[in-house]
């Protein structure tokens, strides 16, 4: 009997039968001594690889989900989805790759004034969340993403954002400098934007 | 109030995300370069399209305005022969060089929401699984015992068996109902008239168990000798005397008093 | 591209992520015309076969379950710490100083008889053993305590054991404290032998 193919059979049922993501070290306990748990799931990727599952890693934890491009076929549409708007998909973006982050410091990004709306529609998704106060004057509140933000776009972790490392490697989040940067900076941000504001 | 016809291109806000916004689109539109050197050209674009939606009679939000005053200004100043610094210290170049990257900024924001929103979606491209069966759970004990409450019980256990206290009675100090019975029925002729049941009680009785004993005894007799039609019984009260008296007497005298007080 | 492969991969994920099982003709109306269900079925079980994970029919429908021979090794072991019961303290504290001894004698002690629940419980522990019969009718079992009694309770020998004498000195072997009886002491539930002891 091969050993990682029996390895693969036990970790395909006990990620099947978990009712949540599994940890590699969860999964490791229950592997024969001798068994790489990084070796039996590179296994079952391979084992899945073009199936109708497949083993994927979300939020650090290895589940089974359903293959993505299956969306259509398994009527996944006909579930009645909420359109974020612009505004609420730039502002989870920023938070998203810069968190920890201020309203002020998004507003600085945008250009433009978050409305209330745009903070409670994302609020309404789970997606975020506050965080500390940041120490500067006026002791903003920071914003973070959450666990169920990590599920819902099926990332491993915050490091797995589409082009982040490029991102960061540009210096693109760079927080430090960028109230130094608004050109047009006018004292006060807020009060300024009219009914048009497309955040509302 | 119709916006006019025949603009050179559509004008309207609502589209826009914010003056940066509108700026980063017209840059992409016309294809301008985001270097500081063009962001006088941009600058132009920026100001032809809010003066065009002025003259359409758009309203166009404070945000745009201080955005077109800035620009008209930061132009004017790259214009100028020489880069004189500002009041705040930064040269014209450098206000351009910040604008510009702060569109770089947003761009890469809008690109990355781009590309987080394309992302397979739980509920929308993927399912988890739908009723996991769960996994077994075998609960094992830890016992866990402290040796002085050990001790303390099979203490207790021990202290339980030493012999208790038991109450032994001397069957001579009890009056039986016989008994009793026989000294009410000589007793209750010799009496004028109604007696309280405590003057049958023999004399010298010890108080407490031999005296108890025999009250209840005699009471126990009247009851049985009432029933059988020989004597009479009276209780004035409530926990009051008893009173008896032979079943012929008319009961015409009062009671007699106790030949000595009773503990009952 | 392999039709059965496309339609197989669609029923795995369907039966996946299903919240019920579901009936060859609920399958048969996700697939494509001119695929039968019935064959993809075929097709999915011996895609599976010898996995750790199985299409199975259930009651005329279909769904993933687990290997069966996999249960075991899913269990998980989860570790709870337990407190002796009173009556279990006491039955252990007898047989511990009184051993070899019966149940019978062990009752007779307690004044109460002793639940199987309690000896079973013991026997949990690994604290006690049961040891020879006695040689009186009935031929009862005996009770003894273990090595790991002893290692539990820090002791090299039952000599160890404190004598009634050191209990006493302890105050452990105290009369009047029987008339203060612990209210906290959780009721026995074992029930009181009427009349086998007076001091009960």
């Amino acid at each position: 009997m091969d050993d990682l193919l029996e390895a693969a059979r036990l970790v395909e049922a006990l990620l099947f039968a978990a009712s949540e993501p599994m940890s590699e070290a969860d999964i490791a306990k229950r592997l024969p001594p001798g068994i790489k748990a990084s070796s039996v799931i590179e296994r079952l990727r391979l084992d899945y690889a073009g199936r109708g599952v497949e083993p994927v890693q979300l939020g650090g934890k290895w589940h089974f989900r359903t293959a993505p491009d299956l969306g259509p076929a398994l009527a996944l549409t006909k579930r009645e989805e909420r359109r974020l708007t612009r505004a609420m998909e730039e502002t989870l973006a920023i938070i998203a790759y810069q968190q920890p982050v201020t309203r002020p410091e998004i507003e600085a990004i945008r250009g433009v004034s978050v409305g209330s709306s745009t903070i409670d529609g994302l609020l309404d998704t789970g997606w975020i969340k506050p965080g500390p106060r940041k120490d500067v004057p006026g002791r903003p509140l920071t914003w973070l993403t959450t666990p169920a933000f990590l599920k819902a776009f099926g990332l491993a972790s915050l490091n797995d954002l589409p082009g982040m490392d490029d991102l960061r490697a540009a210096g693109m989040l760079d927080t430090a400098s960028l109230l130094n940067l608004d050109p047009a900076a006018p004292a006060d941000s807020e009060g300024q934007i009219a009914a048009k504001d497309g955040s509302a | 109030m119709e916006p006019e016809q025949g603009e050179e291109w559509t004008v309207d806000l609502a589209g826009y995300e914010g003056p940066i916004d509108l700026l980063l689109t017209l840059a992409r539109d016309r294809k301008i370069d985001l270097t500081a050197l063009s962001i006088s050209a941009l600058a132009d674009q920026y100001l032809a399209f809010i003066a065009g939606a002025k003259t359409a009679r758009l309203e166009v939000a404070a945000e745009y305005l201080v955005m077109a005053a800035w620009l008209a200004y930061l132009k004017s100043r790259l214009l100028l022969p020489r880069d004189v610094p500002a009041p705040d210290g930064r040269s014209a170049t450098e206000m351009a060089e910040a604008l510009a990257e702060q569109m770089r900024r947003l761009e890469a924001m809008q690109q990355a929401a781009k590309r987080l929103f394309a992302l397979p979606r739980l509920g929308r491209d993927w399912l988890p699984r739908g009723v996991p069966e769960g996994l077994p759970v075998h609960k094992q004990a830890d016992w866990t015992a402290d040796f002085t409450s050990l001790l303390r019980a099979y203490g207790a256990l021990m202290a339980r068996r030493t012999p208790a206290p038991v109450l032994t009675v001397d069957p001579g100090l009890l009056t039986s109902v016989e008994d009793a019975m026989a000294r009410l029925e000589r007793l209750v002729g010799t009496l004028p008239a109604w007696g309280d049941l405590r003057s049958f009680l023999p004399k010298g009785l010890q108080p407490g168990i031999q005296s108890r004993s025999a009250l209840a005894a005699s009471f126990v007799a009247s009851l049985e000798m009432a029933k059988a039609g020989h004597v009479r019984l009276r209780q004035d009260e409530t926990y009051g005397p008893l009173y008896l008296s032979q079943r012929c007497d008319a009961g015409t005298a009062g009671p007699v008093a106790p030949e000595e007080p009773s503990d009952g």
